[in-house]
């Protein structure tokens, strides 16, 4: 299973690599949504793997061993919220630049459009 | 006032009976705090349903309800012998046009989706002025028998409940 | 009693993973998009209606559990999948289907999709906007 | 006084002209006047105590840490340049008050030339080499202000900035060299380094002390081959030349190689570059000096040429060398302030200064022609003015050194010099005041005012004072000096009008009478002198410097040439470089973990998840089917985090999942629906082997991670443990969002509000001014299908909308114990509000919304807030929670934590920051799609427009709607 | 515990909603508000600063849960002297905005501020690693907001540039924090550095890449090459208050290249000497590329820019030394940097209001109003910027310059690049402030902004306490240099946070008085949780 | 015989999303695509609720009510996109 979810990560972040390096901001945000899917199973991942082990006690509060970790899914939370922020904004402003330009290059002229 | 506090009876009764499928809790707390919630949501979503959709004959409804999830079972064995054992060639897909009846907005969508559900067929656009339905049918020789068995399993039904 | 049960359960269970199949094995078989439409709204509702009704049954009996709450789930599909499906057909025809090619609806007027700035809700909302005012 | 002060006074006192202006010129000068008189008095002051040989010291801390300390002397050596600067200064303010029309910024100049005064008195003065090193920029800044005051002047421009940046460089080498002596000695105080003769010259660092050091002396005092600045900042008002260029500024390097000549001089090191270096320097500079037309381009190379004779003397490293130095310092002074004010008043009066429309002046400014020509014989070397007497020194020392062995080849070139130098000194005189009248001056000349000769004249009269009377007038301040400058202990011979037929004056003879048959051949001369072709210090420096900037430019340029792929590829190369580098230098346990079986299920989602990774990568240029299959993928992570014992993050992802959807395609309705392929086949498959080394990097990675059990034990261990017995939860996902690492959350929360705020000031942005006429012009570029709201799906909403609204109420309740919480649950209520949106839309759905989603925001993160902030005033900490339990009969005991309070807050904040993102997205739709109609629904409320203030440049009809929006006062929510 | 410690965040945390809820519509009240925040938030600060300066290390542990299971925030000099900092140039910014009238140019400006401002002081502040990922994203996504405030196509399309590339660095702190969380167990910087410190050889492979993977995250934030290209497009086309605000934003990842790498990573401890190898080069690069950036710059905002980018470059040199004088003197630097640049995008931002049509653009157009005064500010600041004395900036450099003694590489790019820098300032300056008198052109007009005078005050205000960072140098490097000595000795920052805490957090018993007994209460009870799920247990 | 059952099942919904794959790689349009993702969903929904079975477990309920609510507002966002571009107008 860890070999599998591995190759996915890996696989996914090779995709958003790909994607982050096209020209167009469409592209660019897809790629960072594919990114962000790899870097949150990496994260959850990094509490190692387990089925059926969700890290919610019995009604006494106890735990049983062998619970997977919950740090890190804690952890993925709050990425997954933060990112979603992100990407909100950045689809805002793409789209926000593609009004005022005209187009949806995400490089600068030469200029850099100084204004 | 009465109004106000129970914009829609069914849906408060369907939102208590969700909340107690949800909380999968038969309980008097869980009773008691899905029918406030069944009673607050409503009233907060009054504004985007604003009439109120009359229900003359509610018995109708059990009738209705079970011929169609009847013929649901039967419509899926069909679609699965067809979609199995019969070669595309021979298939026979038509378009219908189904006149309506119906004008309340809720029976027509209640009469869409029943045919979506049962056999062969699948209602695919509304006329613009409401009157007419689009029903797709997957293997239909004979159109005009699909177009007045939804009329008369149906429609017929629905007009009784809703109008 | 329990065997009833099982074989019930068991039954059901089959009954849903074929037809959960055969709904999918039809999006791939049938041939055309309109065609196609038909496979997984019927057969996979169906489908996994029987695995949830399976579940039910089977946490009440073997569970002790009294459990409806997979209703909720199989009437929440049986009220959507109607409405995916109509918006699928359309988005078809809007794509694929001319309006000639199509037969017409009584009176004069046109199918929704096809006729500009139409709004088969509007009478709806406006209806609703004067009962407000 | 205390030399802290008379340092300081200059400084503190230049606001006063540029605040006195606007009384009167006069009063700005007066100002100047009083406060360098003052400081030239406190200066004085302290004058018997220092020529008795006492050293008059202030010192304060002011970065003792570096050894930076202000600390200040007064020695012999201070108090002659200190004399000089301040006195002459003097005279320079007086000078230019008349000279400078009315039409100069004369306050600025006053200020400037205080700030001046003030850093050259600071370097002088100063008793720490850091110190020094301060006053020393400074004088560098405050002279490029000086030569750049006439700012309309390209060559003003120029020069001030090719003199910043030759001094610059300079100085930036002596902050070096300053540096390593400073190390050497063990202290930056120049009285403790002066001290450690033996320990500087026998370090290693020696030589490259010493090269930095003289590289800062040689380019202030122009010494060749930094010559060439000076002559270009001439470009300054003749009385900024007068004292920087001459007598002040440009002995700024002098004065640091007399100020450390005693440990820095007499190796052979010394000799030879200091010596040698002034000996060319001297040359070289008179001889151009002798064909420049300017006049004062002509004083400038004659001063290069004179600073060249100090350098010389002080390179020789021989006492009677440094008091020859000083000597010629105090008379070069003097004669050569003399001659620019000189030069300046030709130009005041006759508005030329080029000596070939010159001539004859002689009658017309017999007072100018007198000051010009006592001043100009002294350079020349003629006997019983000043000049004569320091040259005399100067060939005296030249006639018995060895040049490598070699003893010809100094006396003869010191020789030349002093012939050349007297060649343009005549020409000074000849070419400009003798010889007949002309009719054709720009202006008809004659002598000013007494304000403009008196300070000229004054100097004249030290310069004769001097040549005859050496040791009355200059004697003691000499012998004080050149003390300071050997380090004490100095056995000075009284310098004497008379010394015999010694070797020196012969060479002075020489000196004078070639001179003058060289004057005689100037005609000729020049011709060859200008068939001659030679570089152009300007142009090459301009060249040098331009070339430089295009470089930098092009550079520049080329590296952030916007490219973002380009940054992007970058940055993806240093993280996997570094993380290579990191890895393979770092070392790597044995797997220790045991695998997790592999179920088909997980092998097909895995394949699934694959294959649409691979699809979205090869449709993605179909944008939309790029977002269906992007949804894919989400499905499956989501389906995996499930099947991983993660169910929180399954809700959470796949809530994500649709409202970003939704997000993406309020967006794409605008975009283009394709991407048009704009990169080159090798380039895409660069890219793709760069993100496959990125994917293989982060594979390897995670998977070497979770082979292995590392020495820690995880901390969460913890955290199962207590969840419940202290956070009052079972799903402890949830306790650690909201109690353990509640912070997080708080800041999650706000992350959230803050990016609605964003697009909703963005989507304000974009619905004025020019944005928002292309937003009215805009046309959708697919076809669209009749029906905007279906009527099936209206139906249908009623009963889902509730439904889901119940879900999220749930959700929420159950989040402390169970998957769910405040984040999902408001996602969950914000996609049933969007569910109403598509089905009714937006306007309609808009008119019938009670709640500003604004205020949710608000209220979500003060909810959040104050929930933490409760505990404080139980004196526990921020975000402290509580729980305990209730019982009301007939119910179940429940319980009530605060958490609560805050997972309602981040519920509140969701909602509100999905609304008004989404929100924003479709106002623009709308603006779109219905024009003018779209400002019905722009503003939360009209006073809102007015806050804004910038609507009143919305012209047309946007405008007009505007306008009559306002006045009707209509509102909307948002 | 020292309450004070959690103002910082919670104070605009608490002001930036009100102004969203009550203030929104009501410039003249937000003003008040903002600036008032401002001033409170410098005065804790100040307070804080004073709390800092005497003694050890101060926890504040949120939610009363001890590290590494809960948050901690850590106030040390550091930390305090950084918070000062924000404050300042928060206050200083505020007032240009409102003087200028830059926020009423679009919305919510003061509460993007805010919000800003918490921020930058949580990142400042945290003690946790995660939790810097946090307010990393906060101040990210405020200055988002105010980057693109006012909107226009240039501003748009440098923001997308300038969010993106963030995006890419969040992407990749989170990879270096999962790398480091599944190595180590904890998140909490205190309790890292104790593992990290008795980290078996066989892990220091993985714990390395997390390590440099972090580094890349703090680089990007402070503008090291090569992860600098957000910078100049960012700064050049963000409004001038803003662009003078992110001056700290750099500032964040130096800071937390500082933190980490002296106290978690230690130069010399168990992963060897990581940090410095990466940090040498990188900086001496941003410092040649920046100055020479400064050079080639064809227009005055985008030069400060690149001097910012050198500036960082400078101060990583003494930091990369990992040795407490040089970090004294880096930190002497940095502090007078990051006016100096503040001031520079304000008076730059000051020239292109009067300038109208060309902007900033090296070419000569007719004199602004006030050009003598703005030139003057412009001249100060670029003194101060290229280190030219009398200026702080000369100080630091002096320092530095000290502080890596016998490093000859270092010493000849430091002072080859101090001449670029000052050949590249005096260019522009003398083509913007100087050669307009040559144009013969008219006076531009002066802006219409509410109120000038407030503008000119804010800018010079920056420039005075350069001046006071000068004039106090003494004081000023000296608490520095303790600041120093705190960064170098971490072991009182990991006493502070861990002594102890692993038994409080065994004795712990949650705080809540009636909690036992409610246990024992609910215990008795048998039903599951999901049957009780609406309520709770 | 309650385990094999499920295994069966399991297979099918397995296999069931295995041709959704196909007609995800191969289609004429995105319709068809957007078909397959609302049949995946539902596929999903039956294997959460039949590991649910399996683990003897009712996590996985609330990720299954999810699952239908967004694949049901999805697919309809995507398709109202298709047919008129603007999904909330
Ligand atoms: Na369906
Ligand atoms: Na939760």
């Amino acid at each position: 299973m860890e070999a599998l979810v591995a190759s996915a990560i890996g696989v996914m972040t090779a995709a958003g690599i790909y994607l982050i390096l096209r020209l167009r901001t469409f592209p660019v945000v897809l790629g960072m949504a594919m990114l962000s899917y790899a870097v949150n199973v990496f994260l959850f991942a990094t509490g190692r793997l387990a089925v059926n082990m969700p890290p919610i006690l019995d009604h006494l509060g106890e735990a049983t061993p062998g619970y997977t970790d919950p740090i890190p899914q804690a952890l993925v939370l709050t990425a997954i919220v933060i990112s979603f922020g992100m990407t909100a904004v950045v689809v805002m402003l793409s789209l926000g630049a593609f009004i005022e330009a005209g187009n949806d290059r995400i490089d600068l002229g030469d200029e850099e459009s100084e204004s | 006032m009465l109004k106000r506090i129970f914009p829609h009876p069914y849906l408060t009764t369907l939102l208590t009976a969700v909340w107690l499928m949800l909380a999968n809790a038969y309980t008097p707390t869980s009773l008691a705090f899905g029918l406030l919630l069944g009673i607050v949501i409503p009233m907060l979503t009054a504004p985007y349903w604003v009439d109120r959709p009359s229900i003359r004959n509610p018995a109708m409804i059990v009738e209705y309800i079970a011929v169609v999830l009847y013929d649901i079972v039967v419509a899926n064995i069909t679609v699965a012998r067809i979609v199995l054992f019969m070669r595309n060639e021979n298939m026979r897909p038509a378009w219908i046009t189904v006149p309506l009846e119906l004008s309340s907005p809720e029976a027509i969508t209640v009469l869409a989706g029943t045919i979506t559900m049962t056999p062969g067929t699948l209602s695919a656009e509304l006329a613009a002025d409401g009157h007419s339905l689009l029903v797709h049918c997957l293997h239909a020789p004979e159109p005009d028998s699909v177009r007045d068995e939804i009329k008369h399993r149906y429609e017929r039904r629905l007009k009784e409940i809703f109008e | 009693m329990e065997l009833f049960w099982e074989i019930v359960i068991s039954a059901l269970m089959v009954i849903g993973g074929v037809f959960g199949l055969v709904g999918s094995y039809g999006l791939v078989k049938l041939p055309d998009p309109m065609t196609r439409l038909h496979a997984p709204t019927k057969a996979t509702t169906v489908g996994v209606g029987s695995v949830l009704i399976a579940s039910m049954l089977y946490f009440a009996v073997f569970r002790d559990d009294l459990s409806l709450h997979e209703l909720m789930i199989t009437l929440f599909l049986f009220l959507t999948a109607p409405i995916t499906a109509h918006f699928i057909a359309k988005a078809n025809m809007h794509r694929d289907w001319k309006a000639e090619d199509l037969p017409r609806p009584q009176g004069d007027g046109q199918w929704a999709i096809y006729e500009i700035d139409s709004d088969t809700s509007a009478e709806e909302l406006d209806e609703a906007e004067e009962a407000e005012s | 006084m205390s030399p802290a002060l008379i340092a300081a006074l200059p400084f503190l006192g230049s606001l006063l002209p540029a605040l006195l202006i606007r009384t009167g010129r006069s009063h700005a000068a007066i100002s100047a006047g009083v406060i360098s008189g003052l400081a030239l008095l406190g200066l004085l002051l302290n004058a018997p105590a220092i020529l008795r040989g006492e050293v008059i010291t202030a010192r304060f801390d002011w970065l003792p840490w570096l050894g930076l300390n202000a600390n200040f002397m007064i020695d012999g050596l201070g108090l002659l340049f200190a004399s000089l600067i301040l006195g002459i200064g003097l005279l320079i303010i007086l000078y230019a008050r008349f000279y400078l029309s009315k039409d100069d910024p004369v306050g600025q100049f006053y200020t400037y030339l205080l700030l001046f005064q003030g850093a050259m008195v600071g370097i002088v003065l100063s008793d720490n080499i850091l110190l020094l090193l301060i006053f020393w920029e400074l004088t560098s800044l405050s002279s490029f202000l000086l030569i750049g005051y006439w700012k309309h002047l390209p060559e003003g421009r120029q020069g001030a900035r090719m003199a910043l940046t030759v001094t610059g460089l300079g100085g930036l080498s002596m902050i070096a060299g300053m540096l390593i002596l400073g190390n050497i000695a063990g202290s930056y105080d120049i009285s403790a380094i002066l001290q450690s003769k033996e320990a500087i010259q026998a370090s290693p660092y020696y030589l490259p002390a010493l090269i930095l050091i003289l590289g800062g002396a040689f380019t202030k005092s122009a010494q060749f081959p930094f010559h060439f600045w000076l002559p270009h900042a001439m470009a300054a008002p003749t009385p900024v030349s007068a004292y920087l260029h001459s007598a002040t500024m440009v002995k700024a390097g002098l004065f640091l190689m007399a100020r450390l000549w005693p440990v820095l001089s007499g190796t052979p090191e010394w000799f030879y570059i200091v010596a040698t270096t002034g000996l060319v320097t001297m040359l070289v500079g008179a001889k151009i000096a002798i064909f420049k037309d300017d006049l004062k381009a002509l004083l400038a190379f004659s001063t290069v040429s004179h600073l060249g004779l100090i350098t010389f003397l002080l390179g020789l490293g021989t006492e009677a060398g440094a008091v020859a130095a000083v000597f010629h310092i105090i008379n070069h002074a003097t004669f050569k302030a003399a001659l620019f004010m000189s030069a300046g008043i030709v130009d005041h009066e006759t508005h030329t200064r080029d000596i070939k429309r010159l001539g004859g002046l002689r009658h017309l400014m017999p007072v100018t022609f007198t000051i010009a020509t006592v001043a100009a014989l002294s350079m020349a070397g003629i006997p019983l003015l000043n000049g004569f007497l320091s040259k005399e020194m100067m060939l005296e020392e030249a006639s018995h050194t060895l040049w490598a062995g070699n003893g010809w080849i100094v006396p003869a070139l010191a020789a030349i010099a002093a012939l050349f130098s007297a060649t343009y000194s005549f020409r000074y005189i000849a070419h400009a005041f003798l010889g007949p009248v002309r009719d054709d001056y720009p202006h008809k000349p004659h002598d000013p005012g007494f304000g403009m000769w008196a300070a000229p004249a004054f100097l004249v009269v030290l310069v004769v004072a001097i040549g005859i009377m050496p040791m009355t007038f200059a004697g003691p301040i000499l012998e004080a000096a050149a003390n300071a400058v050997v380090g004490g202990g100095l056995h000075m011979h009284p310098v004497k009008l008379w010394h015999g037929f010694t070797p020196a004056l012969w060479m002075s003879v020489f000196a004078v009478v070639g001179g003058l048959v060289v004057l005689g051949q100037h005609r000729r001369l020049e011709a060859l002198w200008l068939a001659t072709p030679r570089p152009e210090a300007k142009a090459v420096f301009d060249a040098l410097v331009g070339a430089c900037v295009r470089g930098a430019t092009r550079f520049t340029s080329a590296l952030h040439n916007g490219s973002m792929a380009r940054y992007l590829l970058i940055f993806v190369l240093a993280a996997l470089a570094a993380g290579i580098w990191a890895w393979t230098t770092g070392e790597q346990g044995p797997p220790t973990r045991a695998m997790l079986p592999i179920t088909p299920v997980a092998a097909a989602a895995w394949v699934t998840l694959l294959v649409a990774t691979g699809c979205v990568v090869a449709y993605h240029r179909n944008r939309l089917l790029a977002l269906v299959l992007i949804s894919i993928v989400g499905l499956i992570v989501s389906l995996s985090f499930v099947y991983l014992s993660a169910p929180d993050l399954a809700l959470t992802q796949i809530s994500v999942e649709v409202v970003t959807a939704v997000l993406m395609l309020l967006a794409l309705n605008f975009l283009p629906k394709i991407t048009q392929p704009e990169t080159r086949l090798i380039k895409r498959r660069f890219d793709a082997l760069v993100a496959v080394a990125g994917g293989l990097g982060t594979g390897l990675l995670i998977y070497a991670l979770m082979v292995r059990d590392f020495a820690f034990p995880t901390m969460s261990e913890y955290h199962l443990a207590n969840s419940y017995k202290l956070g009052g939860g079972t799903n402890v996902v949830n306790v650690i969002l909201v109690d353990f690492r509640g912070y997080d959350t708080f800041g999650e929360v706000i992350v959230l509000g803050i990016a609605a705020l964003v697009i909703f000031a963005l989507t304000e942005a974009l619905l004025t001014g020019a944005s928002s006429r292309k937003l009215i012009a805009w046309r959708p570029d697919v076809a669209r299908a009749g029906d905007k709201h279906p009527l099936m799906l209206l139906v249908a909403t009623r009963v889902m909308m509730p439904i889901a609204l119940m879900m999220a109420v749930f959700i929420f309740l159950r989040g402390h114990n169970l998957p769910g919480g405040g984040f999902i649950a408001g996602l969950v209520a914000a996609i049933a509000l969007v569910m109403q949106y598509m089905a009714s839309g937006f306007a309609w759905t808009q008119a019938r919304q009670k709640v500003y989603y604004h205020v949710l925001i608000a209220l979500g993160v003060l909810a959040a807030g104050i929930t933490g902030i409760g505990a404080l005033f139980n004196g526990l900490p921020f975000l402290t929670s509580d729980f305990g339990y209730f019982r009301i009969p007939p119910f179940e005991k429940f319980e009530l934590a605060t958490a609560m309070g805050f997972d309602l807050g981040v519920f509140l904040g969701v909602v509100g920051s999905v609304m008004l993102a989404l929100g924003g997205l479709s106002r623009l739709a709308r603006r779109a799609a219905v024009g003018d109609e779209g400002f019905h629904v722009v503003a939360e409320k009209p006073e809102a427009r007015e806050m804004a203030g910038h609507v009143p440049r919305e012209v047309g009809l946007a405008g007009a709607m505007l306008r009559r929006q306002r006045k009707d006062g209509s509102e909307e929510g948002i | 515990m020292n309450h004070w410690i959690i103002a910082p965040v919670v104070l605009p945390a608490f002001l930036a909603p009100l102004i969203v809820l009550w203030m929104r519509y009501d410039l003249r009240t937000q003003r008040i508000f903002s600036v008032a925040g401002m001033v409170a938030l410098l005065a804790v600060t100040i307070k804080l600063m004073v709390d800092a300066s005497s003694g050890a290390p101060e926890v504040y542990r949120l939610g009363n849960w001890e590290a590494p299971f809960g948050i901690v925030l850590v106030l040390d000099r550091l930390s305090a002297l950084m918070l000062v900092l924000n404050a300042a140039l928060g206050l200083a910014v505020v007032l240009y905005a409102l003087g200028s009238g830059w926020d009423r140019r679009g919305w919510h400006f003061h509460s993007l501020m805010q919000f800003q401002m918490m921020g930058i002081n949580g990142a400042f502040l945290t003690g946790d690693a995660f939790n810097l990922f946090v307010f990393f994203e906060v101040l990210l996504i405020a200055s988002y907001g105010l980057m693109i405030h006012s909107g226009g196509e240039a501003r748009l399309k440098a923001g997308v540039q300038y969010v993106v590339y963030n995006l890419a660095g969040s992407t990749l702190f989170l990879f270096a924090l999962g790398t480091i969380y599944s190595v180590t167990g904890s998140l909490s910087m205190a309790d890292l550095a104790q593992k990290v410190a008795v980290m078996p050889a066989a892990e220091t492979g993985l714990i390395r890449v997390g390590a440099i993977l972090l580094m890349l995250v703090f680089a990007v934030k402070a503008a090291l090459v090569p992860l600098q290209f957000w910078l100049p497009a960012t700064y050049v086309n963000a409004p001038g208050p803003v662009a003078a605000l992110f001056a700290i934003m750099t500032k964040v990842g130096v800071y937390a290249i500082v933190r980490v790498y002296t106290l978690v990573f230690p130069e010399g401890g168990t992963i060897g000497g990581l940090a410095s190898e990466v940090l040498m080069p990188a900086a001496l690069l941003s410092l040649v590329i920046g100055m020479v950036g400064v050079l080639g710059a064809r227009d005055l905002g985008r030069l400060v820019a690149y001097s910012v980018i050198g500036s960082v470059g400078t101060m990583m040199l003494a930091f990369a030394q990992f040795d407490q004088a040089a970090t004294g003197a880096g930190l002497y630097y940095m502090v007078h940097s990051t006016f100096a640049a503040a001031a520079l995008f304000l008076v730059a931002d000051l020239a292109k209001e009067r300038r109208g049509a060309p902007g900033l653009a090296l070419i000569p157009a007719p004199p602004i109003a006030a050009n003598g005064l703005i030139a003057s500010m412009f001249f100060a600041g670029a003194i101060a910027m290229a280190g030219v004395p009398p200026l702080a900036g000369f100080l630091g450099k002096l320092m530095i310059l000290d502080g890596t003694r016998g490093q000859w590489l270092i010493w000849v790019t430091i002072l080859v690049t101090s001449l670029i820098a000052i050949v590249g300032f005096s260019r522009a300056g003398s083509i913007v402030f100087w050669k307009a008198y040559a144009t013969g052109g008219d006076r531009a007009p002066v802006p219409e902004a509410p109120s000038q005078g407030l503008a000119f005050t804010a800018a010079g205000g920056l420039l005075a306490v350069l001046a006071a960072l000068t004039v106090f140098a003494g004081p000023a490097s000296h608490w520095l240099q303790g600041t120093a000595a705190q960064i170098h000795h971490p072991q009182a920052y990991i006493d502070a946070v861990m002594e102890g805490a692993a038994e409080r957090a065994a004795n712990a018993t949650s705080g809540h008085d009636d909690h036992d007994a409610d246990e024992a209460a609910h215990e008795g009870g048998d039903a599951p949780p999901a049957a009780q799920s609406e309520t709770g247990h | 015989m309650i385990t094999y059952a499920l295994m069966f099942a399991i297979a099918c919904f397995t296999l069931a999303l295995l041709f959704n794959l196909y007609r995800v790689v191969h289609a004429p349009g995105v319709t068809d695509r957007l078909l397959a993702l609302d049949t995946m969903v539902i596929n999903t929904i039956a294997l959460l609720v039949l590991f649910g079975i399996a683990e003897n477990t009712a996590i996985f309920f609330e990720a299954s009510v999810l699952f239908a609510m967004v694949g049901f507002v999805s697919t309809v966002a995507y398709a109202k996109f298709i047919l008129r571009g603007d999904i909330i107008e």
